[in-house]
């Protein structure tokens, strides 16, 4: 079902937790339809100088929000936002066709820390 | 690897592995002829239907094979409504029924026949004053399951039957989850059909059987060379059938014995949990409820993960939870016996079986209560 | 024993029972879970599936598994012409259908269908022109068997599926007696489905396949949990897909073959029993025929007595007697190739196997002498 990358990143997720001071906050999705995730992330002279996530959701969930916050990390913050779900299931591998909406709330969680991060910024 | 997931399915017992494999090479006659190949097959099939019957309380020529659960259950209920269509077209169910049974009698509803859907409260059972009230001088079916396969409660399945009976309605049961693991006869139910399958009681998968009481007419839904009766066609699956009767035999020897040993360790598995987990809850009724299985919701969590996360332990676990399903819906039974979608989420159930053992049980707990603790610790709606 | 009824049934080879046997006790998961021993079940299922396609020129998407033949023919017709019931109500299909696809056609016919049923001539084999004149603008399907069971004809299935592609037909074939034993490809042979069966090819009894080529919609007749596209639904038989992917493998190996020397075999056969049994003849066209069957007639005797006779001497055969049959009825194939009652009386098939020898043949061939002789010496219809 899952390939090994998923796997991995499920089973041993990166950047698990929260960030007290953050500079931006994403928090997406609803417990109601099974997934809930949130990002923090730290910038410092305009690159993403670091990223947690917590997430409520499925296997899938878990492992594309441990992607994207590899993915990110160092990234400027344009080219973080730039990243899509695709980026994530690529990373991983692939999904099942089904999974697909939960990279889809990862990037989604990543780019409403931005926006939160740009709109206390600007 | 510690198995618990036997409402899912069980693995076939050495014994009846043993009993089939002459027919794949020795006696491997279609029983249809009548060489002796031919005769040898046509005989243990018969031999098997004997064993099935008596599993059960009823007459070998009552019973039918089928290719399994979902089989029996589509043969006998659009078979009784197509029967029986020109004297009404309304049938009563339950909510929490085996998609076998929804997705047929959904299937009813867009040609024309009417379905009442009781509902089963939060112990999951339904009240026979809701089953009187929907009756009507329409009504020519009530379909209710005897055991749920994923919260394990029993159905007051003979007192349906007696009502049913009074009012000159068909009654079919599913009683997949049932046969073999609690006594099962269907005199004492008052059932017209009774379905059954063979990979949960130990038996291969591909096989079960369908109870038809005598002088209970069935319109066909499958058409070919009139095996079992015209409502199965096909050449039969003569080891498959040898395989569901030995199982049958086993399980009719072994009855009182798993009843009790399995209702231990299922406590065992109950207690341990709700008393080592915070926030830990049992689905469904307690005490109506078949021996060996255990239903929880754990607050925060996402019961594929806990599914995965056990499973990388070596524990083969099932959950209800909508991310785990391909259309990715929550499981209409959590629904029906009320919980929110999102405990509904966070739930596990663990079907026990004869080979588990109180070791296993009490490695079970305490990986559930890591796993547990662990996404807890990644999870955004936890915060303790 | 001398085992000659391979049409009827197969013994199951000794290298599909050995890949069944892990899916037994081993992976015996429920393909639908998402633990590690459901997926090794899935993952079976899945190289099976590449298996069967492969043997019939197919995408493995474009395989379902199902219970046998009769549910393949039964989900392929039933499927199709409910599907289309709204562009018309015309089915084709030949006299000499196996009842499978007969008793569909006969229930349709029962539910507002049309159906023609095309004659077959002293061959056993349809003319195209009475297809071409059979089609209407009301027609949605044709389905004509590859290769007839009884007397072994094949019908010119890639020229029908050409006539059915220019009308914008649908077309499925009953190629149960065909794959494994002459060359079965999808795409030369035009059709759109196509059902398959295991115990013909030596895998086991109770599992079959149905090829649906990519873009058919089909109706389901049956209901339930969804799996295999939701044309057959209920827990999956691995290890019967197993047996059934294994079968297939070794039906493509040893095709070429088993070809030559089951033709081989059949000419001495045929040979044989026409040159040492005075009176005796062979039913339906020698020419476009499978490899191992022969079907005869013998004036002046019985064959249900005939195939007792044999039995006694441990040779398995099977006849069109009506004698033999349930209903007392002649075989359809024999009276639709043009016999009079009183010869398909006196038929007798043998459909030879890849494990019958050129010994067992000649033994055959003595035992049936002796045995027409000995109830001509009793017949009240045999003078010489
Ligand atoms: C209650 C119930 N009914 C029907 C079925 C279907 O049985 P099968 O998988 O043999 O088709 C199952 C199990 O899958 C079940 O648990
Ligand atoms: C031509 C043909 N079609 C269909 C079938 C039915 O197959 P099954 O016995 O697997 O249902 C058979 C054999 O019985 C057959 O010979
Ligand atoms: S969070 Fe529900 S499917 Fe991924
Ligand atoms: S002669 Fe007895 S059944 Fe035909």
């Amino acid at each position: 079902m899952y390939t090994d990358k998923v796997m991995d990143h499920f089973q041993n997720p990166r950047n698990v937790g929260e960030i007290e001071d953050a500079d931006g906050i994403g928090e997406v999705g609803n417990p109601t339809c099974g997934d809930m995730m949130t990002i923090y992330i730290k910038v410092k002279d305009d690159k993403i100088d670091d990223i947690k996530f917590k997430t409520f959701g499925c296997g899938a969930a878990i492992a594309t929000s441990s992607m994207i916050t590899e993915l990110a990390k160092g990234k400027t913050v344009d080219d973080a936002y730039a990243i899509s779900r695709n980026d994530v299931a690529e990373a991983l591998n692939g999904l099942p066709d089904v999974k697909m909406h939960c990279s889809n709330l990862a990037a989604d969680a990543l780019q409403a820390a931005i926006d939160n991060y740009r709109s206390k910024n600007s | 690897m510690i198995y618990m997931d036997h409402a899912a399915t069980a693995p076939v017992r050495k014994e009846v592995l043993e009993a089939m494999e002459p027919y794949f090479t020795k006696y491997f006659g279609n029983p249809s002829t009548f060489y002796t190949v031919g005769r040898e097959a046509k005989k243990a099939m018969e031999e098997s239907r004997e064993k099935v019957a008596e599993l059960i309380g009823a007459n070998p020529e009552e019973i039918i094979f089928t290719t399994g659960g979902t089989q029996s259950d589509n043969i006998a209920i659009k078979g009784i409504v197509l029967k029986n269509k020109n004297k009404g077209n309304h049938i009563i169910t339950s909510q929490i029924e085996h998609p076998a049974v929804i997705e047929t009698c959904k299937y009813l509803e867009k040609n024309g026949f009417e379905v009442t859907y009781l509902p089963v409260y939060e112990e999951g059972i339904i009240k026979i004053e809701d089953l009187k009230e929907a009756i009507t001088d329409k009504t020519i079916l009530i379909t209710i399951m005897h055991v749920n396969n994923e919260i394990g409660t029993i159905q007051p399945i003979a007192e349906i039957g007696k009502i049913a009976k009074e009012n000159k309605i068909k009654f079919h049961t599913d009683a997949v989850q049932s046969v073999g693991k609690i006594p099962v006869d269907v005199n004492e139910l008052n059932v017209d059909l009774l379905s059954m399958s063979g990979h949960k009681i130990y038996g291969p998968k591909g096989i079960g059987a369908l109870y038809i009481r005598k002088r209970t007419r069935l319109e066909p839904i499958l058409h070919g060379g009139g095996q079992e009766k015209d409502l199965n066609p096909g050449t039969e699956n003569v080891s498959g059938i040898v395989g569901l009767g030995k199982a049958c035999e086993i399980a009719k020897e072994e009855l009182e014995y798993n009843q009790k040993y399995l209702t231990k360790l299922r406590d065992m598995l109950i207690e341990g949990i709700l008393s080592n987990i915070e926030e830990s809850y049992l689905n469904g009724d307690l005490i109506n409820k078949v021996p060996g299985t255990a239903n929880f919701h754990f607050v925060g969590i996402e019961g594929e993960g806990l599914v995965l996360l056990l499973d990388g332990k070596g524990i083969a676990a099932s959950t209800g939870s909508a991310c785990s399903s391909k259309k990715l819906e929550a499981s209409h039974v959590l629904k029906a016996i009320g919980l929110e979608d999102v405990d509904s989420h966070g739930s596990l159930r663990l079907t026990l079986g004869s080979e588990n053992t109180e070791e296993e049980v009490t490695k079970v707990i305490q990986a559930t209560e890591e796993a547990v603790k662990r996404l807890r610790s990644m999870s955004s709606i936890w915060n303790q």
